[in-house]
């Protein structure tokens, strides 16, 4: 089982390494929807099934699936791509390399200073809905909200034609 | 009552003058000079009573006191009140307040409503300094007074208004939070120790404290009077100001303006912190003396009248720090009588330049000479004034210096004779002032018509009182002792320090 | 978890500020769909608002505040709820006529308006990380959408994918920062937190003091601290004015008011090296925010600079912890929020005229003074109060500020406050010296911004700020009142 | 009568007053009628309180008047309040007898010019300011008159002010006074500080009861008076100033040089001759400060062209010897001879004033002449000055004075013969430079560039000339030396007020043969001049030729180059340094302390960052301004790596701090 | 192994027994890829992604907490933390399209036109 964990693990950082260096953005995609099963398998080891089963449901499905649809809209082709090589110049990664092995290793040491403690027995997918909808009642009504925030704002911002003049005014738009 | 019915006048009146001036054109100034002259006329009632009141020493020098809660959260309230130097403070202001609105009257033309509000705002904020007793209160009217004060020169003012009114505001204002800070330092060792939060004057002004955090504390409150006084070397703002503002704005900068600095000097920084004042007085004088000296020596080399006269007064206000410090009867007395008569002729040189300016629309001293023989009459209040400022006896500014500095040589002679060289300096000024502006040939060939009857009667009745103040100073000195008759323990270091 | 009994009745009631919050966006999204017209939907928001606003009543001692263990309502809360209602309701009277009025289409900002001030007064009521994580998340939705609501104009497109973009990335930082504290401790709810007095595992305070550290990150990007401040010029300057000023307003002061409750209830105070760190930020920010004011010529961006030199001074007053520190806080954000409501309620109102851009330049605003006295006057009052001269709300909430940092004996701060005021003061002066510009100057000024005439509500709105900001700046006593309770509740 | 007192100086004053302020409503005629008539009415309330006071003296010989205090501030309460005694009493007649005849001379003499109510003014205030000088009972009362006086010569001497040479020469005279004065209120405070008192009778026993001769304090309050006096009399070393105060009209010199202003360091050092004679280092330095200063005016008044410099530098040579007279302890001789200097000086300045007048402003005795039959007035009334200034025995009245200051010089307790033969050598110069003027000026041919105007000076110029020069003549009959009669009606009289010099060298024969001495050197100074200047003046040319000795008179005339001197030490630095700083230094440090630190951060950006600058601390702030706006890049990324050096930074404190 | 805490009352099975840093290891690493991400990309659609990289992050240090406490709020927080990434990315695509509407590009450099 710890194999499993160390496993997916790497599995996991090698394919998001893959994601932040891809140039084709749809390659860059598949890349992260490995690391994100790589990632529910982490979480089923570490006994939280309800989370694996989430993880690959709603993130590697549903959250991805909205990129692709994106994607497709857009029709990124072999341009893209180039210019992406253009953008990725090798120097350009030295500062956040830097910034980030700084913070890891700030997180190192603090990891390094103690967390060696495991839990034992997994949290079902029965505890996790107790909790979900008794004290986190709440928590999940402002979840729901904050979908309609979403869908409200998404709504607005992804309409593509207006009839109304004033501010939204997709004639000049379309004009310039 | 009467008290806070000072402030109020002048509030109430600025707002009528606006109102009635867009209702009105015109009709501001009558406003205006009407609010300043029941505000003098009550100032004056007041100080006739008082004449007997200050001579029991039952009232312990308080003429009227007026207080009310106002956040008691912090311990707040508001307290005013007045003693004879905070009367013939008052008295000048409303005296000046007049001055003001009378060389305005032709000077001002644009936005006259708003310009009155501001000048009318201006001596209320003064005029709640100097009846503060509450160190918030005073902290309050303090910074309240610059805003109306920054608005007539950057609105009304002259070519550099901008940069002038935005380093004026920033030093005064600036050096103001330093006091800010002080005062709530002042007020939290009051509290650690009582358990009580105020910031009544009363109340903190036996604060025991250790002697680093009372010079501390103390060196907050110095820092903001000596921008506003001003001490070299934080003066700068001032020539800057002076020289950009319109004439009532000169006149009430140096005449009531300056004074806040001064008075919390002799209020404030001695009263509350006697024995770190102690310390430092060596300092401060030395810091006074400087300044009289420097400020002579620069008010000298000036081509701008008015930047002339403004460095002039630092050199005279030096004699009202060096006067606070020294902390004797004398000094004392010829700190508070040269406030007063600086505030008079200072401000009619103000006027003076203005009434020049109004008509020649330049301050350019190069470009005078020989307005003697155009304008006698202006001619002869410049000399007058220009002979005032350099101390001649039987002017008011004489017998301040001369008392400041007969003060200061009991406390440090060596000091004292240093700052009488500004009896040379001051010469040396003034008769360049007088042979730039007034003698020699009218190069440009200026026709000016002389003083009109408003402006004659702005300036005698000035030069009157400068001579009233010369030969008969009593009044004022009067008012001087009320607080000098507490001598606190920077009498007894200056003694100490003399013993050695 | 320790829920309290469930007792729904009293629950609801402790609850209906919030409730009628979210109650009315769903209302006006459903008025919307049916009844497309921009009218009847401000209407009823102002209605939904005022609702809430009365029911903060009703839910004072309603019963226990604490509401499952998520949020609570106690006097601290509901008095930033208040304000957030307030301040949302003037965001909403100046948007109607920004946007368009009667003959634009814009109903989804209300639904998004009512939801992100639902997600501010989470905020405030927060007493666990998911609520926070929550409330925060449903603000920063909300003000994505608001700041690109005009969605083909460039600027607040460019200010929308920046902040979006950095809030997610600062999200992240707060969230692995509540997971450290979540591993360190056990649990999330704040009061525990502080109760929990031993570790169970040596070695792990580490955990505790990074996790505090990056939930500071995630705070400081919505605060604007530096330096995670750098999104702020961008996106008040791109943002349609009226969202600027909810940004300023409502986004800052309910994560502050979040942060200090954290602070105060989890004792976070208790650690020295992360107040270290604060107050560092604090220093920095004080003196970054006023430099980089000085020479700036666009308004929007002064004031967002402004903005963060003002948080850089409430963070001193945070600093200071303790009763005194919260109703400091408390008060100049009440300060701060009618300031900043008023400045950018200035600039809506003078913005109109301007489609494509919001007139935010300084030469318009040359010589508005004789042109708009009365707007001129209402934006120097604010000014003059950020930069904190008496008479106005400002002034008191620095005054208040300086006595809890003195109280505290953090000389440094308190001086570098001094400093970065004094500072400040030029660049509001400067504002204000090109309002009272005269002659030719003036001209351009007037070349430059049409005049468009203020609405009732408008000239009404700003009326009333600026003379609650004179009011509560002569005589501050009432407010002081109520703050002491809220004072006392938290602490 | 003698409680008119205060009317003295209020008349003048009072004339100032309504000419100041009315003077551009009245006439030429009022103007006059008021300007002479109130010194008028004040010599003659002074004549009448003379005659009052000798006819029935009051207690003690004193008699004082108090109008109300003037300042009252803890013990310090000097009062506006006249003291009148023998001292006072000789000294106000001599300033309101002559100031009227002065004035009456000016009715005339100034009747074209422009500010003729201006003139009157000034010279009203100048005689008011004097009177309240020589009458005040307090030092600081004093001190009021003092600067008065100071006022008025400036004024005056720049009364023609459209001439920036006369306002130069005016301020010359305001400032260098000011320079003694500000020594003399030093003075003030330390007798103040260590007496408590200002009230001169008071200070003096006090004084006396309290300071041992010889003490350092009073060596110190002595010396500061002194720097007073000095200036105010034109004494070494601030002499300076007398010679270019010519620049006024006529009469003004002649009011500033007989009447008023010089003589009050003389008065003020014979008014507290008590604290002098405590202080016998201070006495002595009188004595050789009055030595040297007649001596070298003496020398450059020889060198001199323009007459009134000549009478100029005289002044100084003869307020020198009153001086000398001082420091010897010789008091009464000082003012006998301040008194007859009064008369003789006036005199001459108001005949060279006719002088010039007639020859239309000219000044250069080398372009005049012959004038002896022209002016016959002028002539004799110049001679009998010049007479009685050079002392010719018998019949002048400087002769009376003079003799009785050298002879006090030799015989008395701080005299000794150096002094005297100081003295001596000062009467020989005085001879040969003042017959010099009159040979040239009123002998020979005529040298003049125009011819002389024809009309002839009226009555109101001739009476004052006659008045005075029959004092200068009979003034001196009152004090006549023992072989001559030996009166002493003056020295009796002053005695009430001045103790008598303390002879020491008595004798007869020494007396007489020092008199002899003295008179020699009077009569053969006028038998060399006349040689020199009338009969063989080619071999003066000659001796002109000897370029050393040219350029020994150059330096006598140019007064001993002392003018270059303080023109080189004082003025020239200070105006240098004022105008160098006219910018304000402090601000300045500001502006470079910042820019400095600016230039060494600039090595970043090399931009000049100055130019849009205000001011100092703002450059700074600016420079921040642009630092920090350079990270506002308008860029996400950069945002969010300051976002993430962010946290890496807080954790780090978090965690290690 | 040290520190295990088996419950009666619960029905559980047995997990891997990984030492919880190491799990907050991995999280801490793909935090940084993210973070590297965000900070390198230029294309939006990159950077959305480092985004919902360092989401999923924070949530499986959730998870991975939520295991050594063996409680059930970790897994609650993730949820959490999937609503907001789903409507962070709904909204942010929404941006991306107008973006690519209105400039063609998605290069996030090409909005930055406010600066200074």
């Amino acid at each position: 089982m710890e194999f499993t964990f160390y496993l997916s693990g790497a599995i996991a950082v090698a394919a998001t390494l893959m994601v932040i260096t891809g140039l084709n953005a749809v390659h860059a995609l598949l890349y992260l929807i490995v690391s994100l099963l790589a990632v529910a398998i982490v979480f089923y080891v570490l006994g939280a099934p309800f989370a694996a089963a989430l993880e690959v449901i709603i993130y590697a499905g549903a959250i991805m699936v909205l990129f692709v649809f994106v994607m497709m809209m857009l029709n990124l082709g072999k341009a893209a791509a180039a210019r992406e090589q253009d953008w990725l110049t090798p120097g350009i990664w030295a500062g956040p390399a830097v910034l980030a092995s700084l913070l890891l290793a700030e997180l190192g040491y603090i990891f390094a200073q103690g967390g060696t403690a495991a839990g034992a027995v997994a949290v079902t997918a029965k505890e996790v809905g107790i909790a979900l909808f008794g004290p986190y009642l709440l928590g999940v009504e402002l979840a729901s909200l904050l979908l309609l925030a979403g869908l409200v704002g998404a709504c607005h911002l992804g309409r593509h034609e207006d009839v109304h003049h004033g501010w939204d005014e997709d004639e000049r738009h379309e004009n310039g | 009552m009467i008290l806070s019915t000072l402030i109020f006048i002048l509030v109430a009146g600025g707002m009528l003058s606006w109102v009635v001036e867009r209702w009105r054109p015109g009709s501001a100034k009558w406003v205006a000079l009407t609010t300043v002259g029941i505000e003098l006329l009550l100032t004056i009632w007041l100080w006739l009573q008082s004449a007997s009141a200050m001579a029991l020493p039952a009232h312990g020098g308080w003429l009227a006191e007026l207080r009310a809660e106002w956040i008691p959260r912090f311990g707040v309230s508001f307290h005013l009140a007045m003693d004879g130097i905070s009367l013939i403070l008052v008295v000048l202001t409303a005296f000046l307040g007049v001055v003001s609105v009378a060389c305005s009257w032709t000077e001002i033309q644009e936005r006259a409503g708003f310009f009155y509000l501001n000048l009318l705002w201006t001596l209320a904020g003064a005029v709640g300094v100097f009846l503060a007793l509450d160190l918030f209160l005073f902290f309050f009217f303090w910074e309240l007074m610059l805003v109306p004060m920054y608005f007539m020169i950057a609105i009304w003012g002259h070519e550099k208004r901008q940069y002038a009114s935005i380093k004026f505001f920033i030093f005064t204002e600036g050096s103001g939070l330093f006091m800010l800070v002080a005062i709530l330092a002042l007020v939290f060792v009051h509290y650690r120790s009582t358990g009580v939060l105020t910031f009544d004057y009363f109340e903190l002004l036996n604060t025991a404290m250790s002697p680093s955090t009372e010079l501390w504390i103390m060196l907050g409150f110095f820092i903001a009077f000596a921008v506003k006084t001003p001490i070299v070397p934080f003066h700068t703002w001032l020539p800057d100001a002076h020289t950009e503002a319109p004439t009532a704005g000169s006149v009430i900068l140096a005449g009531v303006l300056l004074k806040t600095g001064a008075y919390g000097l002799l209020r404030f920084v001695v009263p509350l912190f006697p024995q770190a004042a102690g310390y430092f007085a060596p300092v401060a004088m030395a810091l006074g003396a400087i300044g009289i000296l420097y400020g002579a020596f620069l008010a000298f080399a000036q081509t701008d009248f008015k930047r002339l006269v403004a460095y002039t007064s630092v050199s005279h206000l030096g004699f009202a720090v060096v006067g606070i410090f020294a902390w004797n009867p004398w000094s004392l007395g010829g700190a508070v009588m040269q406030m007063i008569a600086h505030g008079v002729s200072t401000g009619a040189l103000f006027v003076i330049a203005g009434i020049l300016q109004e008509r020649t629309h330049t301050r350019d001293m190069h470009r005078f000479g020989g307005v003697w023989g155009i304008m006698p009459r202006l001619a002869a209040m410049g000399l007058f004034f220009a002979i005032a400022a350099l101390g001649l006896p039987g002017m008011g500014n004489f017998v301040g210096e001369f008392l400041v500095l007969m003060g200061l040589s009991r406390v440090n002679s060596v000091l004292a004779s240093v700052a009488a060289v500004a009896f040379v300096t001051s010469v040396v000024y003034a008769l360049a002032l007088v042979q730039k502006i007034f003698h020699g040939e009218n190069t440009q060939g200026w026709q000016l018509h002389d003083l009109s009857g408003r402006e004659m009667a702005t300036l005698y009745s000035m030069a009157a009182i400068t001579l009233w103040l010369g030969l008969y100073p009593q009044p004022v000195l009067d008012a001087a002792p009320s607080i000098a008759n507490r001598p606190p323990a920077i009498a007894v270091a200056h003694r100490e320090g003399n013993a050695e | 978890m320790n829920t309290p009994p469930f007792a729904l009745h009293s629950n609801l009631m402790v609850l209906s500020p919030l409730i009628l919050l979210a109650g009315s966006a769903v209302v006006v999204m459903l008025a919307a769909a049916f009844y497309r017209h921009p009218r009847p939907v401000m209407m009823l928001t102002l209605a939904g608002l005022v609702l809430s606003f009365a029911s903060l009543f009703l839910s004072q001692g309603a019963g226990s505040p604490q509401v499952t263990a998520l949020l609570v309502l106690d006097h601290y809360a509901l008095f930033f709820i208040g304000l957030i209602v307030a301040a949302t309701f003037v965001v909403v009277v100046l948007c109607y006529r920004y946007f368009g009025g009667d003959e634009s289409r814009h109903e989804a900002l209300y639904i998004l308006l009512l939801l992100a001030a639902l997600g501010g007064g989470v905020l405030v009521a927060s007493s666990h990380f998911a609520s926070f994580l929550l409330g925060l998340e449903l603000l920063s939705i909300s003000l994505f959408a608001l700041i690109a609501y005009p969605r083909f104009t460039e600027r607040p497109l460019e200010a929308g994918i920046k902040y979006l973009i950095l809030a997610g990335f600062s999200s992240a930082f707060l969230l692995f920062g509540m997971a450290l504290i979540y591993a360190q401790l056990g649990t999330m709810q704040f009061a525990q937190i502080g109760a929990l007095p031993a570790v169970f595992e040596r070695g792990l305070d580490a955990y505790g003091l990074a996790g505090l550290s990056l939930i500071l990150v995630g705070a400081g990007f919505k605060l604007a601290l530096v330096p995670f401040h750098m999104w702020t010029p961008d996106v008040y300057e791109g943002a349609p004015a009226p969202i600027s000023a909810f940004i300023a307003t409502v986004s800052k002061g309910a994560m502050l008011a979040m942060l200090l409750r954290y602070f105060v209830v989890a004792d976070a105070h208790q650690s020295q090296s992360v107040v270290m760190a604060l107050s560092l930020i604090a220093v920095v920010t004080i003196l970054a925010g006023n430099l980089l004011a000085l020479r700036q010529d666009n308004i929007k961006r002064i004031l967002a600079y402004s903005s963060i030199a003002q948080l850089g001074y409430l963070l001193v007053g945070f600093l200071a912890f303790g009763a005194m520190a919260v109703e400091a806080v408390a008060y100049y954000l009440a300060a701060y929020f009618v300031t900043m409501l008023g400045a950018f309620g200035v600039v809506t109102v003078l913005s109109r005229g301007t489609p494509e851009q919001d007139s935010d330049m300084l030469n318009e605003y040359a010589g508005l003074f004789w042109r708009r006295p009365w707007l001129a006057g209402v934006f120097t009052a604010m000014l003059l109060s950020l930069a904190g001269i008496p008479l106005t709300m400002g002034f008191i909430g620095k005054f208040y500020v300086l006595i809890a940092a003195v109280g505290a004996s953090l000389w440094l701060l308190v001086i570098v406050l001094a400093v970065g005021s004094a500072m400040g003061l030029y660049y509001y002066l400067r504002i204000i010296a090109v309002m009272c510009a005269h002659g030719s100057e003036a001209v351009t000024g007037q070349m430059a911004a049409p005049k468009v005439k203020a609405s009732l509500a408008e000239s009404f709105t700003l009326a009333v700020l600026a003379l609650l900001l004179i009011w509560l700046g002569v005589y501050p006593d009432p407010l002081i009142r109520m703050l002491e309770t809220t004072a006392v509740h938290l602490a | 009568m003698l409680s008119l007192l205060w009317l003295i100086p209020t008349l003048p004053l009072a004339g100032f007053l309504v000419l100041a302020l009315s003077g551009k409503y009245l006439g030429r005629r009022s103007i006059a009628v008021i300007g002479t008539s109130s010194v008028a009415l004040s010599a003659l309330i002074a004549i009448l309180i003379g005659i009052d006071f000798i006819a029935a003296p009051p207690p003690g010989f004193v008699f004082r008047q108090e109008a109300w205090t003037w300042i009252a501030v803890a013990g310090f309460s000097p009062g506006i309040g006249f003291y009148l005694d023998a001292l006072s009493l000789v000294m106000i007649l001599v300033v309101t007898v002559i100031s009227f005849l002065i004035h009456l001379y000016s009715t005339e003499f100034m009747s074209g010019d422009d500010g003729y109510a201006r003139f009157f003014a000034y010279m009203n205030l100048f005689v008011g300011s004097m009177c309240i000088l020589v009458l005040a009972d307090n030092l600081l009362f004093l001190y009021l008159g003092w600067e008065g006086v100071g006022l008025c010569s400036y004024l005056l001497i720049g009364f023609w002010y459209r001439d920036s040479g006369n306002g130069r020469a005016a301020r010359k005279a305001f400032i260098v006074t000011r320079v003694g004065d500000t020594a003399m209120a030093l003075g003030v405070f330390l007798l103040f500080t260590h007496l408590g008192t200002l009230d001169i009778q008071s200070l003096m026993q006090r004084v006396t009861q309290q300071w041992p001769e010889g003490s350092e304090l009073a060596i110190l309050a002595a010396g500061l008076l002194l720097g007073g006096a000095v200036g105010k009399s034109a004494q070494l070393p601030l002499q300076i100033w007398l010679p270019d105060a010519m620049a006024g009209p006529t009469p003004v010199s002649a009011l500033m040089h007989a009447a008023t202003m010089v003589t009050a360091g003389v008065y003020l050092i014979a008014r507290t001759h008590v604290l002098f004679s405590l202080a016998p280092p201070v006495q002595l330095a009188v004595a050789v400060i009055g030595a040297l200063t007649l001596l070298l005016a003496g020398f450059s008044a020889l060198a001199q062209k323009d007459i009134k410099r000549v009478l100029a530098y005289s002044t100084i040579s003869q307020i020198g010897y009153m001086f000398l007279a001082l420091g010897v302890g010789a008091w009464s001789a000082a003012i006998f001879h301040l008194m007859t200097h009064a008369f003789f000086k006036a005199l001459l300045f108001l005949s060279a004033g006719v002088v010039i007048m007639t020859l239309h402003e000219e000044h250069d005795i080398f372009r005049m002449g012959g004038l002896r039959k022209k002016l016959p007035v002028a002539f004799w009334t110049f001679l009998i000055g010049s007479a009685s200034l050079a002392a010719l025995p018998l019949v002048t009245a400087g002769f009376y004075s003079k003799d009785l200051i050298l002879w006090q010089t030799w015989s008395s307790q701080g005299g000794n013969p150096w002094l005297w033969a100081a003295g001596c050598g000062g009467a020989i110069l005085t001879g040969l430079y003042i017959f010099r003027v009159v040979f040239l000026v009123f002998f020979g041919e005529a040298r003049a560039a125009a011819p002389p105007d024809t009309r002839r000076p009226g009555l109101r110029i001739t009476i004052p000339l006659i008045v005075l020069a029959a004092f200068s003549i009979v003034g001196g009959w009152i004090e006549t030396p023992p072989f001559l009669g030996h009166l002493t009606l003056f020295s009796d009289f002053v005695q009430h007020a001045l103790p008598p010099a303390q002879v020491v060298h008595d004798g007869k024969n020494d007396e007489t043969v020092l008199e002899l001495l003295a008179i020699a050197a009077s009569l053969g100074s006028i038998a060399l001049a006349y040689l020199l200047f009338l009969r063989y003046p080619a071999f003066l040319h000659g001796l002109m030729l000897i370029p050393e000795l040219a350029r020994i008179r150059k330096f006598w005339h140019f007064g001993w180059g002392f003018d270059r001197f303080y023109e080189f030490l004082f003025v020239r630095p200070y105006i240098w340094l004022a105008y160098a700083d006219r910018n304000d230094v402090v601000d300045n440090i500001y502006k470079m302390a910042i820019s400095f630190t600016l230039r060494w951060l600039q090595k970043v950006d090399r931009h000049d960052v100055i130019d849009y600058i205000y001011s100092g601390l703002a450059e700074l702030c600016l420079f921040l301004y642009r630092a920090l706006s350079a990270t506002q890049s308008g860029q996400v990324r950069r945002y969010a790596a300051a976002i993430a050096a962010g946290s890496i930074s807080i954790i780090f404190i978090g965690i290690f701090a | 192994m040290a520190g295990m805490k088996m419950s009666a009352m619960r029905t559980a099975e047995a997990v891997a027994a990984i030492p919880m840093h190491h799990g907050l290891v991995l999280a801490a690493v793909l935090f940084a890829l993210g973070l590297i991400g965000i900070l390198v990309r230029r294309n939006l659609i990159f950077i959305l992604m480092s985004i919902e990289i360092m989401l999923n992050a924070a949530g499986l240090a959730f998870v991975v907490a939520g295991a050594r406490w063996e409680q059930a709020d970790g897994q609650v927080m993730l949820i959490f933390i999937l609503a907001v990434a789903a409507v962070e990315v709904s909204v942010g695509l929404a941006l991306l399209l107008l973006l690519h509407r209105r400039f063609q590009t998605l290069d996030a450099d090409a909005v930055s036109k406010m600066r200074g």
